[in-house]
């Protein structure tokens, strides 16, 4: 391994460090986010925000997905195409159904 | 390139010098071909046992009522007093035909047993990528159905609920049941690890030249199908591990407020939706239907180019249609929901992706249909079920097309229509290019040929009875006939006049299993005494064929690792001697 | 086509437009069947190996199969536009507020196996219903004797009566697993999914003819039939009910023949109308 | 003939088997987990009622347990660059520290079960707690594998670094991918389930 490697390497330990930190900070900041009385879609779209940041630190840090070859691009895209599918079509659905709740009186 | 095959040649795998002690070369296998044999017997016997039970089936259905012959009395008296099916059983039967056959049956022999065996071949890779895994994912499924077949034993006997679970019928279903999710979880996870294992293999292990457009079209129908599988599945995975909780742990996850069974309130907290099961049971069930159908298009292309002496036409487009089809698959699922209540909004739009996806499947088939214009047609067994596979597939899918237009399945849903719709398709479809792959590589497997006298008299028997079991469905399903029924529709007076044929059904669906004896013979004869054959059999360009012994190496199938140098189906090209070029280069140097 | 297709008889106003789009779809589907069969053949004659020893590279050429598919395309687009869905948009979508009024509402309760029905009485309010309530023999509906709107609703147990020319408007729901409610000759089929109720609505044109009528139509087997659809459980291939059609004044008759005696409203008293058990 | 690219990368996908296979295997979880998901926002916006979080679970308990996967994860990354740096002994450190998080998470998951059996909440009480049982159950489920994996290749299975360094680091490398999804998909559980 060339020296290169080894510094390149020794700076990618120095981010991880970082990332930790952001990572223990936001938790934090997701758990006091939930205590303020926001209303219900507030709370959600922030609790969801954040874990999407944390997400994507873990991802892209841990492991490496910034800098990874195209085909796991590809791979991921494709999943969530799919991932989405199946999100939100079932709830379409519901939204969409001409059934109720039964109503019987 | 030399240099880099000698080094692979160097690297000699130790099970090379070694001999392997038996359990390892015959059970615990990592050889994909041994695996791949494997998984080709019990998948097998699978489909005879799932056809066993339809047999079955079949009698109670011609005649009601009446005790079945021969078999009637060893079925126990808590399934067949007397030798008469009673409707408890029957409705196992009927869900475990459906499971075994799809999930037990052809996919492993699909892409367990062809997939396994043919891809490494056909792209000049020495094995799987991941030649463990491989084996668990045999084990996995072998376990999977065992616990299946034990299913019968358990209390109440198997799942009864339909190869669909639909909950909340499934949710209080006898115990075998639960038996069947865990049996699916198994499989679920047999088919992940395999999808995996392909998809890697064929993305990372294809030889030197092997590019993306030489490969034969078989790989592409079985690449298509690993992303199904691998995408797919844990939507029945997750489905699967909720209904187990509502069966075991109570929870309500499929189970609204207020149910009354048999007069008496369910004891369960209720919110749950019915509705959800079906939506994750199909999301993966409909890109299943095509884990089915496209492996036999890969078998049906080989031996069409093979026998028509020819290229196929329009291999790309081809290519490009299977790629799309395999997405679309994913957008179309509700398609079997239609009278769940569905809206005008969502109803459009699964009508449309249907339809929509109907039209890869047209140019595929049109373009097989092409193919043999100016073909130098050789009709050998291969060749004719592979050519009895276009007009039933294209039945099958023809009939799929009123069941996608909404406001024509008002009628026709959960009748016998949709029971022939997918049979052509499966049936006389995907078993007739099973068949054909049989017929087609068992040479290459074991350096023997089949009889093709016995396969003659094993296709030309099939394809008539199989019409005559399959074709009056359409007719049953028009009149209105429900599936799932124990009595064939005795009952129904819009039943009457289309009864007579359930008895014609029956009689070729025995008679389809007796034309299955001269294919068993031949089968277990061939192995035996089978006449010797050359390496390439039916002189063909593939890799398989042309740079493999047969049967391949253990191990490491080719003697030095295939270059390729051009794509897969150069026959009769005019400045060739021969009738075939193979994809592999030493032919050429050797001509040279 | 159609009438080559053993659909059974269309006693009901869509049901016309259901059967010509089968019947449409399956010409397109004879058309595509018979060309590419007759190609099929041809191509297999043609070009066996006894008569063509050595195969054409090129193969075939031309456009054929790309208009073949375009032109495929273009007829799949007009059966979506033209026909499919908004025949299905209309099968869905809400009664206007005039048919409403003019519409017999019936509930429609499926369990394991019969087909339930409630009908508002002459108030045309239903009573309350409540699954505690529920007794299998007595009240499988679960209702509300004592609610006053309960009072003068009629129930019956898989016999289903509707008078002809004016809209159905059915309330469908489940008590335990998924049934699907289907009337052959209506062109009605619809799940009944426990959790949900789902509206279903239709209007029969047609009166039952006697034949096709309890009692006479029981030996011949000619009944007008309610189906059970999808498997339900042991006995799901027998969870029949009858459907009768009656004119105006017919179905009134029935009616007030149904409707319960108002002189002993506690003692909740056999449903009035029980079907005979299906044989 | 031994498999090729087990070890290095194939040129034009630029990717070794197993890296493939494991981001493969990962899509699939993805799509498990997201049909989980699905569900519990199906039955979420079906439901009349939905408890928040806290009326039943314990928030600084599973905070707590939020911190000791993340620092697993960054254990995990870290024990792969000290491979990677040459450093074994350090690489034995930092892998007997994702494992030990491992345990440290299951115990805490075990308190917080426990005092949930001990209140008579059960996955049957009501469909939060049914969903939060299932997921929380299934990625347990999840962090048992990854520990098995984990501490196989901290003992018996480092030993290949002395005969392969290469083909070592890249099983580490598959393994830490594996264990910082388990770790994302808390992420996502920790605030649907216990915050919202
Ligand atoms: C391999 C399996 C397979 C395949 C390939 C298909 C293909 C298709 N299926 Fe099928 N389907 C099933 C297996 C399959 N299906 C199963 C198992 C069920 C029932 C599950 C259950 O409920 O238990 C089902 C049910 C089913 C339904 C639900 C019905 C209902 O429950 O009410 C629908 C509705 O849209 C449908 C539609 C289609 C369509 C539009 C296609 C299209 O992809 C078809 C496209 C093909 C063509 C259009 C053919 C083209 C033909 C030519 C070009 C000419 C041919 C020429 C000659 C014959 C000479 N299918
Ligand atoms: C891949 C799927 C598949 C296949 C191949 C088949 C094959 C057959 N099926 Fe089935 N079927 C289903 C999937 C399949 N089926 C499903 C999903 C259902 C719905 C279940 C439900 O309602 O939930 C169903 C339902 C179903 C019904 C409706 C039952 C009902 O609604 O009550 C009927 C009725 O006739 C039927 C018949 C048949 C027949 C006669 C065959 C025959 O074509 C079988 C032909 C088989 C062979 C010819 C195999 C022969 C095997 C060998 C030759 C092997 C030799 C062995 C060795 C050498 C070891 N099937
Ligand atoms: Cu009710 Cu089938
Ligand atoms: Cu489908």
């Amino acid at each position: 391994m060339s020296a290169h490697d080894v510094e390149a390497i020794r700076r990618q330990t120095r981010t991880y460090v970082m990332v930790f930190a952001a990572l223990a900070v936001l938790t934090v900041v997701t758990v006091a986010a939930s205590r303020l009385d926001l209303n219900p879609g507030m709370t959600i779209a922030v609790a969801l925000l954040i874990a999407a940041v944390k997400g994507s630190l873990v991802a892209g840090y841990f492991m490496h997905l910034i800098d990874e070859r195209k085909a796991i691009y590809w791979l991921l895209a494709l999943t969530v195409i799919f991932f989405i599918l199946l999100m939100f079509l079932p709830l379409g659905d519901a939204a969409d159904s001409i059934g109720g709740v039964p109503t019987p009186v | 390139m030399s240099a880099l095959v000698e080094e692979r040649v160097g690297h000699a795998h130790p099970a090379d010098h070694h001999p392997e002690p038996f359990w390892r070369k015959y059970i615990f296998s990592q050889d994909h071909k041994v695996i791949g044999i494997q998984y080709g017997f019990t998948a097998l016997a699978f489909l005879l046992f799932g056809f066993a039970l339809m047999m079955m089936m079949r009698w109670q259905l011609a005649y009601p009522g009446k005790p079945i012959p021969l078999v009637g009395p060893l079925l126990g008296q808590n399934n067949a007093p007397g030798g008469i099916l009673l409707p408890e059983f029957y409705n196992q039967l009927g869900a475990m035909h459906g499971t075994i056959m799809v999930f037990l049956g052809i996919v492993p022999l699909a892409v367990g047993a062809f997939g396994n065996y043919v891809v490494p071949l056909q792209i000049g890779a020495p094995d799987m990528a991941f030649p463990k895994l491989n084996m668990a994912s045999y084990w996995l499924y072998a376990v999977g159905g065992l616990i299946m077949l034990g299913s019968f034993f358990a209390p109440g006997g198997a799942a009864n609920s339909g190869w669909t679970s639909y909950p909340p019928l499934a949710d209080i279903a006898t115990q075998g049941q639960t038996w069947w999710l865990a049996g699916m979880l198994f499989l679920i996870f047999s088919s992940l690890l395999g999808a995996t294992n392909f998809l890697v293999t064929i993305i990372q292990l294809r030889a030197p030249g092997m590019t993306w457009f030489r490969l034969p079209f078989f790989v592409w129908a079985q690449f298509v199908t690993s992303f199904l599988l691998l995408l797919a599945f844990p939507a029945l995975q997750a489905a699967a591990m909720l209904q187990f909780m509502d069966r075991v742990v109570g929870t309500s996850f499929f189970l609204p407020q207020g149910l009354v069974i048999s007069g008496k309130v369910l004891e369960v907290a209720g919110g749950g939706s019915p509705l959800l099961w079906q939506h994750l049971f199909w999301f993966l069930a409909h890109p299943e239907v095509y884990v089915l159908i496209l492996p036999a298009f890969g078998i049906v292309a080989e031996v069409i180019a093979n026998n028509t002496r020819k290229p196929l036409y329009g291999y790309r487009s081809m290519v490009y249609s299977v790629v799309f089809l395999g997405f679309m698959s994913f957008l179309v699922w509700a398609h079997h929901m239609f009278l769940t209540g569905m809206g005008t909004v969502i109803s459009s739009f699964f009508q449309t992706t249907t339809l929509i996806i109907s039209i890869p499947s047209i140019i595929i088939l049109s373009a097989f249909f092409l193919s043999l214009w100016g073909g130098s047609i050789r009709f050998n067994t291969p060749m004719l079920f592979a050519l009895g596979f276009l007009p039933m597939f294209g039945i099958g899918g023809l009939t799929g097309l009123p069941l996608g237009l909404a406001a024509a399945d008002i009628h026709l849903h959960d009748t016998y229509y949709v029971i022939g719709h997918f049979h052509y398709v499966v049936a006389p479809g995907t078993i007739f290019a099973m068949f054909a792959g049989i017929y087609y590589w068992f040479p290459k497997i074991t350096g023997k040929k089949m009889s093709e006298l016995l396969g003659k008299i094993h296709f030309w028997p099939s394809f008539l009875f199989i019409n005559g079991v399959f074709l009056p469905m359409f007719w049953q399903g028009l009149a209105g006939v429900s599936r799932r029924l124990y009595d064939g529709g005795q009952q129904y007076a819009h039943a009457q006049d289309a009864l007579w044929l359930n008895e014609v059904m029956s009689v070729s669906a025995w008679c389809l299993g007796l034309a299955q004896i001269p294919f068993v013979i031949n089968l277990f004869w061939s192995l035996a005494k089978g006449k010797r054959v050359a390496d390439n059999h039916w002189e063909a360009t593939t890799l398989e064929w042309s740079a493999a012994p047969s049967p391949p190496l253990p191990h490491r199938n080719f003697h030095h690792v295939p270059t390729v140098v051009r794509g897969p189906y150069e026959y009769s090209a005019p400045e060739a001697p021969d009738t075939y070029l193979p994809q592999n280069g030493e032919a050429d140097e050797k001509a040279a | 086509m159609e009438r080559y297709l053993n659909l059974p008889i269309s006693g009901s106003a869509h049901g016309g437009e259901i059967d010509f789009l089968i019947g449409l779809v399956h010409w397109v589907m004879a058309i595509l069947f018979v060309v590419w069969g007759v190609y099929f053949v041809l191509a297999l004659v043609r070009f066996r190996a006894g008569r063509q020893p050595r195969a054409r590279y090129a193969g075939a050429k031309g456009l054929f199969s790309t208009y073949g598919e375009v032109g495929v395309v273009l007829v799949e687009v007009l059966l979506l536009i033209g026909f499919a869905v908004p025949m299905w948009a209309r099968r869905v979508a809400a009664l206007s507020p005039a048919e409403r009024a003019r519409a017999v509402e019936v509930r429609v309760v499926a369990e394991q196996f019969a087909w339930n029905f409630h009908y508002p009485g002459r108030d045309g309010r239903f009573g309350r219903v409540d699954p505690k309530l529920v007794s299998a023999g007595t009240n499988p509906l679960g209702l509300d004797k004592n609610d006053p709107a309960a009072a003068d609703d009629v129930t019956t147990i898989n016999q289903l009566h509707l008078p002809v020319g004016r809209p159905a408007f059915l309330r469908l729901s489940s008590k335990d697993v998924i049934h699907s409610f289907f009337l052959p000759t209506m062109r009605v089929k619809q799940d009944a999914v426990p959790g949900m109720e789902i509206p279903v609505h239709f209007t029969p044109t047609m009166v039952t003819p006697p034949e096709g009528r309890l009692p006479a139509c029981a030996p011949k087997m000619d009944c007008w039939e309610i189906a059970c659809a999808q498997l339900c459980g042991l006995t799901h291939y027998r969870m029949k009910g009858y459907f009768t059609v009656h004119d105006e004044a017919g179905f009134q008759a029935w009616l007030d023949q149904n409707a319960p005696q108002p002189a002993a409203p506690p003692a909740p008293a056999a449903p009035p109308a029980a079907a005979p058990a299906a044989p | 003939m031994q498999i090729p690219y087990t070890v290095e990368a194939r040129p034009d996908t630029g990717l070794y088997n197993a890296k493939l296979g494991i981001w493969l295997f990962l899509a699939s979880e993805v799509m498990l987990f997201g049909a989980l998901f699905s569900s519990y926002v199906l039955l979420r916006t079906g439901a009349e009622s939905w408890p928040r979080g806290s009326e039943y679970l314990n928030i600084p308990l599973a905070t707590l347990n939020t911190m000791i996967l993340i620092a697993s994860s960054v254990t995990m990354v870290m024990s792969w660059a000290s491979l990677k740096l040459g450093d074994f002994r350090k690489y034995k450190l930092y892998m007997g520290l994702t494992v030990l998080a491992g345990f440290g998470f299951l115990i805490v998951k075990y308190f917080e079960y426990t005092a949930k059996f001990a209140h008579h909440y059960y996955p049957s009480t009501n469909t939060f707690l049914g969903i939060y049982f299932t997921l929380t159950g299934l990625h347990g489920l999840h962090v048992i594998g990854g520990m098995i994996v984990n501490g196989y290749f901290w003992g018996p299975g480092s030993k290949l670094w002395r005969r392969d360094p290469e083909r070592f680091a890249n099983r580490i490398e598959v393994a830490g991918l594996y264990w910082h999804f388990v770790d994302l998909v808390w992420i996502f559980l920790f605030p649907t389930l216990y915050l919202l």
